[in-house]
């Protein structure tokens, strides 16, 4: 009876939702000891935290006229070795103060009022506080005689340039994806909300990694419920790493077991933007470009960016052939092999006699083919991405030949087949979202096998139970099916086809915050028309 | 509501085990393509007197189809089809009985085509028609056609153009559904109409023709020598229909009988219409053998039961285009001559029509312009007591044609230029 | 209660809509034409108006007892024992309404797309997954249905549009040829199919604003009505009343019957996987209604875990009570007519001369 | 047949049935128990010759259903 023992895992207590935040909760205080007013002191405690740490610099000097000793504690390579170097290096030896009542310069709340030239300062009390803030990248400033320390900060800038996001590419619209740090990525939020309603609230998680965390929403537009639910949940996670935002992803998601994708994510500060501007949640971690948004719904996995910037109808068409893609990726070569080995009676004369004729003398029956060229072209494509770019493109060029042509002329295969598992493989690109295109993938064999066994009605079946499993899905509340099932004619504006900006008038009622007026975007039909020339 | 993450799984891995267990078992309608035998018209002849049923059918062949496209296999050539016969009491039997000759499996799905021999059709299509219903494989939107003639002749041979020979049968059927003299009769309409009242349908029927020849030895006539001819094969033609009575060929139509039998059951349209237009006033001399083809139309039957009986009153009305005047000096810009034409086409389409009518009547004796159905609509209750003697009723119902045309256009000229033959 | 989902105006009457649907592809029809010939549908017309009326006093019953079904206000009206009986029957006569719909779809099933698979095979599955679905609770049902009703109601109407080349409106003249009796006989033949949307009570308390369960029922009877009726009116006229009357499944002769300029042709089987699916979802919400009411009766606190035994019951039922199909057919022609009859009008009728009688009300 | 059925009675039985007692819900066991039971009992009861419940509501229905219809 083991699958029954995880039953019994005891459920992590229910946070109350006003329950502060992770960050405060932690029970570092408890065993933090406090910094004694001894730099000696100090500096063997925390030379025994950062034993073997070689890129830690203590840099000791003299401040002021009576020379007290101080220490600057900081990581080499993370902190900015210019404003080190410039700005606090040389405050600091420039101090000619004496303490006029002789008591020696004892004061570091004078040393950050006065006498340094560095914005983001903080004082600190505990060898834990020191710590985290060395190994975040700020400078710490120890000084004789005091047991406060001062936080400098002074992150180094480093990580990429902002630059073109490699997934979600599109031909019109801004060029600029978020990068792996995280303070560049929300100021490029920011920089495209700008209304102090766009909340930023930080959160650290990984014990180890101590990773920032924000979540970013527009209060008043954003959906409360939601927004507390994913505090809530991310208040819960406790993990000792967060390399990525998946982590999170798969930590706060509704159905974990699920094939499909709950919670989306983006590179482009855009997307993000707007799916914040209508209500949603944005999760940021640093350390990746990959943005979080929530809640979740199947539809937005279909969307591109682009089709907002794109003229409504061309967006609404390529809408829908993406819909008609999806059903390929998912159908086609079930479609096939039930249809030319179960329901030959469905084909047209002509089509029959040539599928026929194209496979007289294959070996394989058609099952084991198209699954083979199925998985061959799995193989693919994964050896495609993984490899360095040029070898990924001498592997797609040699793999084509094996599965196109050669293939075929070796009479492996018949031609069709070939056919059937291209456009598949096309079809599967032409899911915009790659996380939701991988559970289609999977799905894809799963259609195979159910058409190998009862054809269409093996077929039937498994859409029947994908959509049963689709529709009883959530996502932070939200139904994943929505707007289709539930039906909601107001929000089908912005779904299968997307009507014009100007006829966009509300936000969308499942995402946005359904209580007071802000469901508004702008007046209904604003549209600034050239003047009447009759009238 | 709120389930236990446990029991879900739990749940899901016994519905995943279910799902496999019965899926590993599963394939039992699984067929490759190529392992088909695909029937594409089947033609049933039987021995007069004899219950056996012999069956033709005519299966296309993949291998044939111009040569495979694969390299390097074994390349093309061969027939595009192949012709296989059986023998059995029943038409189930007899495809059984194919099997022991077919390595592919006989599947009837793609049949389109159903020929019955003439002594087939003379004996009866009872038991035929229950199972061309019944299996699932045929379609009511198949063809049937009689011959007149044995089926096995008639799937033999090839058509002109097309390399199944029921796939150009197929396509001539079809485009008498829209335009053509030949009413097609797919299995669902022939079963509807023996159903009717009148237990009348009708099947065209397909013959095979020596057109090359007859072509051939006219021309030799004309020229008083005997002629080159390549010799081409006999073609099929469809041109005539047969009319079958409580489940038996009882007859056939002749070409313009058949014709006619379209316009007034179906409708006129696609048709054409020929008559000799005389002039009216005896000052023009002009004769022409006028052509009109008919572009819209619709025929109505309408009873009528008196004290004298019952009179079917017969109502068409024709929408043509001019297509031939045969000699100038027919003047179609002068309304007048239009309305003589119309007027005179209307007089030969009543005579034409009436030929029909008593073919049926005194010939045939088989009410197959569907008078009983129109008495059956319009006067249910006397129906009733003249159902059971309709036979002998039939041949003596009085009707009445009345025929408007009327001429839509007169093609792309207006009136001849051509010289006038006498006048040469 | 155990089921907390709520279910909107749209999705109650897409709900309703799918119920009736399955009818249409079964048997049902075909014995309608025997019965009333040509004037079969317009005793798919007086059924639907008879159901109507029937829907009156439904929806009253569920705004007399407020969110409560019929399982329930059984109960309130005739006491602990005796109102515990008359309650039994209704998830009962769901059991029974499952068991007969997954069988014919089967069979269905069954003769057109997989002739030699093993009928058990197909029956199995075909619960499997309507039990599945029905455990998921009536939000996913709702969905689903509201997916796949649309989608019916388009492929039939484009259905009706395709064969139409072929209808012969003669075909369906004259009626009343044989006196008003099969007319009359036909009506309570198809009352007895629309009437399985009883399970509209079961809805109401669940319906986020049930004072429009009748407007509800109303446009989901008149679209099933419909449906039915020009599945039937299709089939007289193109087949002919005589050859109509002994099909399997008139609606499935229909689809075979495309052939628009010879491109859209044999597409029945699309036809026919839309039906199926949308006779399993109703069975998915027998196999709910049963679990609920039978979760009420007992004072369950859940009913989910009923579903899947109800599901095996269904199935033991329909594999060991019919030897053929033809055993099928005759219980859906003789028997069900009358046990539905006296479970959907007399039982309800029933409660509602108990509830005037004794002046029962439900609490608000 | 048989035997697949009850196998499916005992599946179910468990599937559906620990969870029920681990949650102490042992109504809805009950009730559980007994369903699968009638699932149980039909089946046997096909198996000795006995006939199912609809064929006797057939045999006591089809009688008036006959003299209504046709």
């Amino acid at each position: 009876m083991l699958p029954f023992r995880s039953r019994k895992r005891k459920k992590p207590p229910e946070p109350e939702l006003n329950q502060p935040l992770a960050t405060e909760a932690t029970p570092e205080n408890q065993e933090n000891p406090s910094l004694s007013s001894s730099l000696a002191e100090n500096l063997t405690t925390l030379q025994s935290v950062f034993a073997n740490c070689t890129d830690l610099v203590y840099r000791e000097l003299k401040i002021g006229q009576e020379q007290v000793p101080a220490l600057l504690l900081y990581m080499d390579g993370i902190t900015d070795e210019k404003t080190v170097n410039q700005d606090i290096l040389k405050s600091l030896v420039n101090i000619r103060y004496s303490n006029p009542e002789g008591s020696g310069f004892n004061n570091i709340g004078m040393i950050k009022s006065v006498f340094m030239e560095i914005g983001n300062i903080t004082e600190i009390s505990t060898i834990g506080e020191v710590v985290e803030g060395v190994l975040t990248g700020n400078v710490a400033l120890l000084l004789e005689g005091d047991a406060r320390v001062l936080k400098i900060g002074t992150k180094a800038p480093i990580g990429r340039i902002v630059s073109e996001p490699i997934t979600d590419g599109v031909v019109r619209g801004p060029r600029e994806g978020f990068t792996e740090s995280l303070r560049t990525n929300t100021t490029l939020l920011r920089r495209k909300i700008k209304d102090p309603n766009l909340k930023l609230e930080k959160v650290v998680l990984g014990r180890t990694t101590k990773t920032e965390v924000n979540i970013a929403y527009l209060e008043g537009i954003a959906n409360p419920k939601v927004v507390a639910e994913v505090k809530k949940r991310i208040a819960l996670i406790d993990v000792d790493s967060v390399l990525e935002s998946a982590y999170i992803e798969e930590m706060i998601e509704d159905k974990p077991f699920s094939i499909f994708p709950q919670i989306d994510h983006s590179e482009r500060p855009d997307k993000i933007a707007a799916g914040i501007l209508q209500g949603q949640v944005a999760i940021f971690t640093d350390g990746t470009p990959f943005v979080l948004i929530v809640p979740t719904m199947m539809l937005h996995f279909m969307q591109s960016s682009e089709d907002y910037y794109d003229r409504s109808i061309y967006a609404s068409w390529i809408r829908v052939v993406r819909f008609l893609f999806l059903n390929f990726a998912l159908l086609l070569p079930a479609l096939y092999i039930a249809v030319t080995t179960f329901h030959q009676g469905l084909l047209p004369t002509a089509l029959l006699i040539n599928i026929a004729a194209a496979r007289v003398g294959a070996p394989f029956p058609t099952i084991i083919e198209v699954l083979t060229m199925e998985v061959t072209f799995e193989a693919l494509r994964e050896a495609g991405i993984r490899l360095p770019k040029p070898v990924g493109q001498a592997v797609s060029i040699v793999g084509g030949l094996v599965i196109g042509e050669a293939a075929v002329q070796a009479g492996m295969v018949s031609p069709i087949t070939v056919i059937v598992v291209a456009l598949t493989g096309i079809s599967s690109f032409c899911i915009p979202s790659y996380s939701f295109a991988l559970a289609i993938r999977i799905l894809r064999f799963g259609m195979i096998i159910l058409a190998s066994t009862f054809g269409l009605y093996g077929m039937l079946l498994g859409l029947l139970v994908m959509q049963a499993h689709l529709v009883s899905l959530r996502s932070f509340g939200v139904p994943y099916f929505a707007p289709l099932a539930p039906f909601n004619l107001k929000d089908m504006k912005d779904s299968v086809m997307r009507l014009p900006w100007w006829a966009m008038g509300e936000r969308p009622r499942l995402t946005a915050n359904n209580t007071n007026n802000n469901r508004q975007r702008q007046k209904f039909f604003l549209k600034p028309a050239p003047p009447d020339e009759n009238g | 509501m709120k389930m236990d993450k446990g029991c879900l799984t739990m749940r899901k891995l016994a519905f995943i085990v279910v799902c496999i267990s019965l899926l590993l078992t599963g394939c039992w309608d699984y067929q490759e393509v190529d392992r088909l035998a695909p029937v594409m018209a089947i033609g049933i002849d039987s021995i007069p007197g004899s219950k056996i049923i012999l069956l033709t059918v005519q299966i296309a062949s993949p291998e044939g189809k111009g040569g495979s496209k694969r390299t390097g296999q074994q390349g093309g050539g061969g027939e595009a089809y192949t012709v296989m016969n059986s023998e059995g009491k029943s038409l189930s039997e007899a495809i059984h009985n194919l099997s022991t000759q077919s390595t592919r499996r006989i599947s009837l799905s793609h049949c389109k085509i159903i020929v019955l021999g003439e002594n087939f059709a003379e004996a009866g299509i009872g038991q035929i028609l229950d199972e061309l219903k019944r299996d699932r494989n045929f379609r009511r939107t198949d063809w049937l056609l009689t011959t007149d003639k044995t089926a096995k002749e008639i799937l033999e041979k090839d058509i002109e153009l097309e390399q199944v020979p029921a796939r150009g049968l197929d396509l001539i059927l079809q485009n008498f559904t829209t335009l053509g003299r030949v009413l097609p009769m797919n299995l669902s309409d022939f079963s509807a109409r023996l159903n009717e009242e009148s237990k009348v349908s009708f099947s065209p029927l397909v013959q095979l023709e020596d057109i090359d020849k007859q072509v051939t030895s006219q021309l030799e006539k004309a020229a008083g020598r005997s002629l080159e001819s390549a010799g081409r094969p006999k073609t099929l033609t469809i041109s005539k229909t047969a009319v079958y009575k409580n489940l038996r060929m009882v007859g056939v139509l002749n070409e313009d009988d058949t014709r006619l039998h379209r316009w007034l059951i179906d409708s006129p349209k696609g048709s054409s219409i020929k008559f000799t237009y005389t002039p009216q006033s005896p000052t023009e001399e002009v004769q022409g053998e006028v052509m009109l083809n008919i572009i819209d139309g619709k025929t109505s039957i309408t009873p009528q039961i008196s004290e004298n009986g019952i009179t079917m009153n017969i109502a068409v009305t024709v929408k043509a285009s001019l297509s031939e005047t045969g000699v100038t000096g027919v003047d179609v810009l002068d309304p007048k001559v239009v309305a003589q034409l119309e007027l005179q086409a209307a007089e030969a389409v009543k005579l034409q029509l009436e030929h029909t009518i008593n073919t049926a009547q005194k010939e045939i004796k088989v009410d197959y312009v569907d008078f009983a159905e129109s008495l059956h609509n319009y006067y249910p209750v006397e129906w009733k007591q003249i159902k059971d003697n309709w036979d002998d009723t039939f041949p003596t119902v009085e009707y009445r044609i009345s025929c408007d045309v009327e001429i839509r256009n007169t093609g792309i000229i207006t009136d001849s230029t051509q010289q006038n033959e006498s006048e040469e | 209660m155990a089921e907390k989902g709520i279910i909107n105006t749209k999705q109650f009457v897409w709900m309703l809509f799918i119920i009736i649907t399955p009818f249409a592809a079964m048997q049902i029809p075909g014995m309608l034409i025997m019965q009333a010939g040509r004037d079969a549908w317009l005793s798919v017309l007086s059924a639907w108006f008879l159901d109507v009326m029937l829907a009156i006093v439904y929806a009253y019953m569920g705004l007399r007892f407020p969110g409560e079904n019929f399982v329930q206000y059984s109960i309130t009206i005739l006491g602990k024992y005796l109102g515990r009986v008359v309650g039994i029957l209704f998830p009962l006569f769901f059991l029974l309404v499952c068991t007969l719909v997954l069988r014919s779809l089967s069979q269905v099933v069954d003769t057109v797309f997989l002739p030699l698979t093993p009928f058990n095979v197909i029956l199995v599955t075909a619960f499997l997954v309507s039990a599945l679905i029905g455990r998921k609770g009536i939000e996913v049902i709702a969905r689903m249905t509201e997916i796949l009703g649309p989608l019916y109601l388009l492929s039939i109407v484009t259905l009706s549009f395709l064969v139409l080349p072929s209808f012969h409106i003669a075909r369906l003249k004259p009626q009343f040829d044989q006196g008003v009796a099969p007319f009359l006989v036909g009506t309570p033949l198809m009352l007895t199919s629309f009437g399985v949307c009883i399970i509209m009570a079961m809805y109401i308390p669940l319906c986020n604003r049930p004072e429009n369960g009748f407007l509800g029922k109303l446009s989901a009877v008149s679209m099933g009505a419909l449906v039915v009726c020009l599945v039937t009116a299709l089939s007289v006229g193109i087949f002919g009343m005589e050859d109509a009357q002994y099909m399997t499944s008139p609606g499935l002769e229909l689809a075979k019957m495309i052939n628009f300029s010879n491109y859209i042709e044999r597409v029945e089987m699309v036809w026919l996987l839309i039906l199926v699916g949308s006779g399993i979802l109703a069975s998915s919400s027998m196999l709910w209604a049963f679990g609920q009411g039978l979760a009420q009766i007992v004072g369950l606190k859940s009913y989910q875990s009923l579903i899947y035994p109800g599901a095996l019951i269904s199935l033991v039922l329909s594999l060991i009570s019919f030897p053929s199909g033809l055993q099928h057919t005759n219980f859906f022609h003789y028997t069900f007519p009358i046990m539905a009859a006296f479970v959907e009008t007399g039982l309800e009728l029933f409660l509602l001369m108990a509830a005037l009688i004794l002046h029962k009300r439900g609490t608000t | 047949m048989t035997a697949l059925i009850m196998l499916a009675a005992l599946a179910i039985g468990l599937v559906e049935g620990i969870p029920l007692g681990k949650q102490g819900q042992w109504k809805e066991l009950a009730v559980m128990s007994i369903l699968l039971g009638i699932a149980f009992l039909l089946v046997m009861g096909y198996y000795l010759g006995l006939p199912s419940p609809l064929v006797l509501m057939e045999r006591l229905l089809e009688p008036v259903g006959k003299a209504i219809f046709k």
